[in-house]
């Protein structure tokens, strides 16, 4: 049942989209962006839901993916679908850096991982000759022709952050469903009494900050290449960072696609409506749309709208019965 | 005599879990009541419910006949019923003077904190060379004993007190017992939950046996007998 | 005919203010525009908050062509004006802007793209300045962006070439004490001027470390967003004999007619004196504008004429002569310097436009 | 050079003074209810825009506006506990959300209010030079608020450490029923805890105002600064905060003096992290239960 | 099995364990007692890897343990119960079992599982969530569990018949030693009632001051004066 409601969705998502919106740059734009974050936040909420990491610093992996992408593509000419696989190596690698990082718990992990982002961020800025220093980096390659489809273009992008997005959230559920994902979850608060069972729970978070790393560099590769522009200021932005939390939470950060719907339903609705309801002050809505939503729906948007169903799906069954 | 603390028809339990099925008992002011039963029957929910830790779903708590049925556990406290919890309930963050400065947190008690500190010191020297330790690091034996010493800081009327021998070295369960029997003589009205039956038996005035969420038996202390008691037990749990 | 114009600029983020400044320039503009042409056109604005953001700027702009505008006016800071006007570029619509100074945006020689200032005219009023005053030793505070930096290299080659000792001091702009840094200039510089290349904040946190520290210097000069009248109404204290870059005095004295109309409509719409981000982005729009007309009446509109249009452009206005180059820049550009003089800002240099004599040495304190 | 050094010293200390009143309003919020709130910053700007809009209206001293100021901030503070009083599932994370929230309403709000542009006070008692012994040179602001504000923090950490409220508000961080044991009303102890940090910003915000410039964007910035100071300091500590802000102002201060004003940041990061690998719960947080 | 010799711990000004040394036959069941705060539960803390010893020297089958990590440990056969229980967060009492069995043992048996529900009676419990919805002799049980499902060879309990009534203590002790003699367990098992001690544990170890103060069969050290003065007192002399 779920899978086919899954397929349905995924269905639309690559045939109705673009047939839909496929004329109309800005809504398509917007849905791009919309699914940028929603990466980053299946990332996050990888890390913060299984790994039981909350980090306030993924904006050094999306940063560190969009350079090493742009750099390699840009100065050694590597293929750009290449290149983007590689920016994620990249943010892979530099989430070693962070390591030293898995030994702090709570609060004291994410402002760590938030340090690592202004120090990559300063880093981006100093080296100059590799990264183009405060200036950035401008006509960045942009995704090329394959067979036809113009990956370039609005629609290109779409298909290819949308499989990205995807990939990510499939990846998630299967950890989830696996011994690994029991173990971490089990881990959250009593890291020590899983290890007396024989859990290496060093060495699970670790992987779980490399593949959630990997996934967040493969996205900011995919946006360095797409709007062709990089500064380190944009690159390592807090808004990198602090939209996918707010987005994952909001959609429900212990669900697999609650991240997605969150990211898909915070930017949209604050584009596309809050922003034509109140053009200057319209995040004013999308904070009070986080605190109401927090307060009636602890959980988020996707238990929502799951109980919602799961509820109808009871009734028809009582009915059914009658 | 007239009855300080009256529990009827009592339901309680947590969440869609109900664990108390009409707990009626009563506890006479002056007087030790001991309350046994097995592992799950109940009896630290029920002082749970008595202090307003878990909500009541039926029934009626009434201390010297007035209803106090949804009381907050605060204003309870402050009317001077006062429950020592196991051992787990300290505060694991603070040190031990600072946990049992906490105890004398009613405004009555506040005045005569030193005091009673040097009493609790007095009933258990370990405490004191641990006065500055960070409770979370204390042995479970010494985790137990600050919850009790915390818990006669608050002078009660009153004292509910959950399983207060758990995890304690024979020595210091003499102790206990010894100040329990000293706390009684003074007048003090305990209600005593306990495994180690045959030592609390010993200074009990009444008791109620619990299974099953359900009080099975009421019985003057004088007239416990041990053995049949046992039996009891038993008979419920072939039964069930 | 009605023309409907696109306008995408921060008016929330960390440069609202300054597009917020622009944004009055642009109303300004419409209104005038609307009265000059009442009757045979109309004009319209439609303006998109980017939230200081690349990406939302780039949706703005494709918003803004999806719904029909023919031009785009507007842009702040160089970073948000790259993503936006290529944009625009890939459209084919012209968008014209004040608020991007580094030689990179006119670098890429898009045809579509066309600026009237640059920084080459910020560092040519400022090393001017510097040179008439006869300094020897200059310190160059400057923040560490890409447009700011840019500016300050400009400056700082140029004054050296002339054998000036420069003195670089960058900064972040997270930096809220620059007690520490104007100290160095105090003590390890010695300098005769301090030339800061930054933004309002910036400015009062260095002026406010230099009133307290009191280095031995002669004069302090900045570029945009310093010689204005909300500076002077918002600091009186600090601002005393600070120079800035300035098109115009303040109270400003307009004496052409075009001036004099923008300045009552400005007061009129605004109910305040313009200041610089008003007049620029008057000027772009208007430029724009009169180009839109142009391409109309000679049919060449609809068929992507507006560029070419706007290439011919050379026009006196409040900012001096524009004339755009094949890459879209204003190679006219030469900025003024203005100095605040007990609550005005008077016009210093060059010597052609000043309107009153330079308090030298001067400074705040 | 001996002079220079002596000087960046100095004005780091006094830096590190404004982070510290900013910081320790969240640091005992956060030993309050284990929450952090990221609106912290923005109710110090909060204040700050009060005393500009008295001093601009009315042109009242920035300092007589305080009680003006603490109404509204204590009113907003103690409706943010109202709402993080609410949730009942996973708070850490979920009050996390929440006060961005508000601190994103509490922006804008001001942004609506006041406008983009910069203020400071226009007051310049406050700006003028102190020199002490002819070398070190300070803002009369930064030196008054800094006394100001260490008096205020050693108040503070009395009272959590010495008070019977006090104690009963690091009670019930510890354990919540077991406080409700101890006759702990939780919600009064926490609103007076909320209060007392609307107190805080209510001086920080009026020690920004008359020592720095304000701007709307200004609030967030300050919460993150506070934030990495909180955690620097070990969660809840007050010594520790105003330890770890001192370190905080110094490093940077000498960074500017040695290096560069732009690796500064640099510099504050690369130190805190530092300090987390030595000391993974902060300067003053190293006291946790083992095992058992 | 298992030798200990000389363990150190202090922390900070406390020492808990002073020179500890004794060592473990495979199949032994050992009852550990002494005074509260003698450091019993420090002992289990440096055998699992919980606590480093600031000095001495620790042997499981021959191999030193000092440098092998808890999860290690775990795997050679040590497993070991929580005085204060520690469910494993946001999971059932059966998937507790799971992930101890799938990390500790390498195996994958649901039946296994199920045979150790039953034995620890707490299999109506299977489905609650382990962390909130359990009593505490329940969480005690479940400490059993964790520790049984990594399939040890040497068990470590400490003080999980506390809190059982008379009844239930006989029973689990009595399952308790099947299981020991089905899987031939060594058992160190923390327990402070006496007659407990004496019907499991053929020796038993008093600890004091963290330091092993005697050694030998129930009957002989519960005689020892020492012991009597220092830990079971008159009345149960
Ligand atoms: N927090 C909780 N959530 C759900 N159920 C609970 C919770 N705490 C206890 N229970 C259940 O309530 C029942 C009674 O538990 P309670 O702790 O009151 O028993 P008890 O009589 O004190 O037993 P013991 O002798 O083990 O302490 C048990 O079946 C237990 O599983
Ligand atoms: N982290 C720590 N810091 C300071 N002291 C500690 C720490 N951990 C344990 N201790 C002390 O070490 C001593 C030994 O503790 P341990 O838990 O081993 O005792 P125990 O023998 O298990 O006692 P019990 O029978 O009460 O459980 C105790 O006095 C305890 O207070
Ligand atoms: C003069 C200003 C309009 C320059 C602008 N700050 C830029 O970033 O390029
Ligand atoms: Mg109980
Ligand atoms: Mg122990």
């Amino acid at each position: 049942m779920k899978a086919v409601v899954l397929i349905a969705v995924l269905a639309l998502a690559y045939v109705g989209v673009p047939l839909v919106f496929g004329g109309n740059a800005y809504i398509l734009g917007l849905i791009v962006a919309a699914l940028t974050i929603a990466g980053v936040s299946v990332a996050w909420a990888l890390l913060g839901n299984l790994g039981g990491m909350v980090s306030f610093g993924h904006a050094a992996f999306f940063g560190v993916g969009s350079y090493v992408s742009a750099v390699l593509a840009m100065k050694l000419g590597v293929p750009v679908f290449a290149a983007m696989v590689l920016g994620g190596v990249g943010a892979a690698v530099a989430s070693v850096a962070t390591m030293p990082a898995l030994r702090l718990k709570g609060p004291y992990f994410a402002l760590a991982m938030l340090a690592y982002a202004h120090i990559f961020q300063i880093l981006a800025t100093e080296m100059t000759p590799v990264t183009g220093g405060a200036g950035g980096l401008l006509s960045i390659p942009r995704f090329p022709t394959v067979m036809g489809v113009e990956f370039g273009e609005k629609t290109g992008g779409y298909l290819i952050v949308l499989t990205i997005v995807v990939l990510a959230a499939l990846a998630y559920d299967a950890i989830r469903r696996s011994a690994w994902g029991l173990a971490l979850k089990a881990m959250h608060d009593t890291e020590q009494a899983t290890r007396v069972v024989g859990v290496p729970s060093t060495h699970l978070k670790a992987a779980m900050l490399v593949l959630s790393a990997f996934i967040t560099g493969v996205v900011g590769a995919f946006n360095a290449h797409f709007i062709s522009f990089l500064q380190p200021d944009y690159a390592f932005a807090s808004t990198w960072t602090v939209l996918p939390i707010a987005a994952a939470i909001f959609g429900g950060y212990r669900t697999v696609w609650g991240p997605v719907v969150g990211s898909l339903a915070i930017y949209l609705l604050d584009q596309l409506v809050f922003k034509e309801l109140m053009p200057h002050g319209h995040q004013l809505v999308l904070g009070a749309l986080l605190c109401v939503m927090i307060l009636f729906s602890p959980g988020g948007l996707m238990p929502l709208l799951v109980r919602r169903r799961r509820r109808k799906k009871e009734g028809v069954q009582a009915h059914a019965h009658a | 005599m007239k009855p300080l603390l009256e529990i009827e028809s009592l339901r309680a339990g947590y969440g869609a879990i109900n664990v108390l099925w009409d707990v009626s008992l009563t506890v006479e002011a002056g007087k030790t009541t001991v309350i046994v039963g097995p592992n799950g029957a109940g009896k630290t929910t029920l002082l749970r419910a008595v202090m307003g830790l878990i909500p009541v779903e039926g029934g009626d708590i009434r201390v010297d006949g007035a209803s106090r049925r949804g009381a907050k556990t605060w204003d309870t406290v402050a009317s001077g019923i006062v429950m020592i919890p196991e051992g787990r309930m300290i505060f694991p963050d603070m040190t031990v003077e600072d946990n049992l400065m906490m105890g004398a947190f009613p405004r009555g008690c506040r005045r005569d904190w030193k005091r009673n500190k040097e009493m609790v010191f007095e009933m258990f020297p370990r405490l004191v060379e641990r006065r500055h330790q960070i409770a979370g690091t204390l042995s479970g034996g010494e985790a137990q004993m600050l919850a009790i010493g915390r818990g006669l800081m608050e002078q009660p009327r009153v004292c509910l007190i959950d399983e207060p021998s758990l995890g304690l070295a024979p020595v210091v369960v003499d102790e206990i017992f010894r100040i329990l029997g000293r706390l009684r003589d003074q007048g003090m009205t305990i209600v005593l939950v306990e495994q180690n039956t045959s030592r609390a038996l010993k200074i009990a005035d009444q008791v109620y046996l619990m299974q099953s969420g359900k009080v099975v038996m009421s019985e003057r202390g004088d007239r416990v007998d041990l053995d049949r008691l046992h039996a009891l037990y038993f008979a419920h749990e072939t039964a069930a | 005919k009605e023309f409907l114009l696109g306008s995408e600029l921060p008016l929330t983020g960390n440069l609202a203010r300054v597009g917020q400044g622009m944004h009055e320039g642009i109303a300004v503009a419409i209104e005038m525009a609307n009265r000059a042409y009442a009757g045979k056109h109309s004009f319209k604005v439609s303006t998109i908050d980017d939230e200081t953001n690349p990406a939302k700027a780039v949706a703005a702009v494709e918003r803004l062509i999806g719904d029909g505008a023919v031009a785009l006016t507007g842009g702040y800071g160089s970073n948000i004006i790259g993503p936006a006007s290529e944009a625009a570029q890939k459209a084919g619509v012209v968008y014209i802007t004040s608020g991007g100074v580094t030689p990179e945006l006119t670098a890429r020689g898009y045809p579509t793209f066309f600026r009237i200032n640059n920084s080459e005219g910020y560092a040519k009023a400022m090393i001017g300045l510097l040179e008439d005053m006869g300094v020897k030793k200059v310190s160059v505070v400057y923040l560490n962006k890409d447009a700011t930096t840019n500016l300050a290299k400009q400056v700082q080659s140029a004054l050296s070439a002339k054998g000036v000792t420069v003195g670089m001091h960058e900064f972040d702009a997270a930096t809220s004490d620059f007690k520490p840094l104007l100290n160095k200039v105090k003590l390890q510089d010695r300098s005769e001027a301090i030339a800061m290349v930054g933004y309002e904040n910036d400015y009062v946190g260095i002026l406010r470390a230099a009133k307290v520290l009191k280095p031995q210097v002669k004069a302090v000069v900045g570029v945009w967003s310093l010689a204005t009248a909300q500076m002077a109404k918002e600091f009186p204290d600090l601002m005393e004999n600070v120079y800035g870059t300035s098109m115009l005095p303040y109270p400003v004295e307009f004496t052409q007619p075009e001036a004099l109309e923008f300045a009552a409509e400005y007061k009129k719409l605004f109910n305040k004196e313009p200041d610089y981000l008003g007049q620029f982005g008057y000027v772009q729009t208007r430029l724009l504008i009169d180009a839109i007309v142009r391409a109309e009446e000679a049919g060449t509109l609809a068929k992507g004429g507006l560029a070419d249009e706007l290439r011919r452009t050379d026009a006196q206005t409040l900012i001096g002569r524009v004339t755009f180059d094949a890459k879209g820049d204003n190679t006219n550009f030469s900025h003024r310097m203005g100095q605040h003089q007990t609550g005005k800002v008077v016009l210093v240099w060059p010597k052609d436009a000043a309107n009153g004599a330079m308090r030298f040495p001067g400074v705040p304190w | 050079m001996f002079e220079l050094i002596l000087q960046a010293l100095f004005s780091g200390v006094l830096a590190g003074g404004y982070y510290a009143t900013v910081a320790v309003g969240l640091a005992l919020v956060f030993g309050t209810m284990r929450v952090i709130n990221l609106a912290h910053g923005e109710l110090v700007l909060l204040a700050a825009y009060i005393a500009y809009a008295a001093e601009s209206r009315y042109g009242m001293n920035p300092v007589a506006a305080i009680p003006f100021a603490l109404l509204i901030v204590g009113a907003t503070s103690a409706a943010i506990y109202g709402l993080l009083s609410r949730i009942e599932e996973d708070r850490e994370i979920n009050s996390l959300i929440l006060t961005f929230g508000i601190g994103i309403i509490l922006t804008n709000a001001i942004l609506m209010i006041w406008a983009a542009d910069i203020h400071s006070t226009t007051d310049a008692w406050f700006q003028d030079s102190m020199v002490i012994a002819d070398t070190l040179f300070a803002m009369r602001a930064e030196v008054v608020f800094f006394v100001g504000g260490l008096a205020l923090m050693a108040g503070v950490y009395w009272w959590l450490n010495h008070s019977w409220q006090g104690r009963a508000v690091r009670a019930l961080s510890s354990n919540r029923n077991a406080a409700k044991l101890m006759g702990v009303n939780p919600r009064q102890t926490e609103v007076l805890s909320f209060l007392l940090a609307a107190l805080l910003a209510t001086f920080a915000g009026i020690a920004i105002y008359t020592g720095k410039t304000i701007f709307p964007a200004l609030g967030h910035v300050m919460t993150v600064k506070a934030f990495i100071i909180t955690v620097l300091a070990g969660l809840g500590s007050i010594p520790g905060v105003l330890v770890g802000a001192l370190m905080i102002g110094v490093i940077e201060s000498l960074t500017v003096t040695f290096f560069s004003a732009s690796l500064q940041e640099l510099a504050g990061m690369i130190l805190f992290l530092v300090v987390l690998f030595v000391s993974p719960s902060g300067l003053f947080g190293g006291r946790k239960a083992l095992a058992r | 099995m298992l030798t200990l010799e000389g363990v150190q711990v202090r922390f900070g000004g406390v020492q808990a364990l002073k020179s500890a040394s004794f060592s473990v036959a495979e199949g032994e069941t050992i009852g550990l007692v002494g005074p509260n705060g003698a450091g019993k539960t420090t002992l289990f803390n440096v055998i699992s890897g919980v606590v480093k010893p600031t000095e001495g020297r620790l042997e499981f089958r021959g191999r030193s343990l000092l440098t092998l990590p808890e999860w290690k440990r775990a795997r050679l056969g040590i497993g070991r119960s929580f005085q204060i229980p520690r469910p494993l967060g946001h999971c059932t009492v059966r998937e507790n079992l799971i992930v101890a069995q799938r990390f500790g043992a390498g195996t994958v048996d649901p039946e296994r599982i199920d045979e150790i529900l039953d034995i620890l009676n707490l299999a109506g419990k299977a489905d609650r969530d382990a962390t909130t919805e359990l009593a505490l002799t329940e969480h005690k049980a479940l400490e059993v569990g964790k520790a049984l499902a990594t399939n040890p060879s040497l068990l470590l309990l400490d003080e999980v018949l506390a809190g059982l009534e008379t009844n239930s203590k006989r029973a689990f002790m009595e399952r308790l030693a099947a299981v020991r003699e089905r899987f031939r367990l060594a058992m160190v098992v923390i327990e402070h009632d006496i007659p407990t001690v004496t019907a499991l544990c053929p020796r038993v170890l008093v600890l004091n001051f963290g330091q092993i103060i005697a050694d030998g069969t129930p009957d002989a050290v519960f005689r020892d004066p020492e012991v009597i003065r220092s830990y079971t007192g008159e009345a149960a002399a």
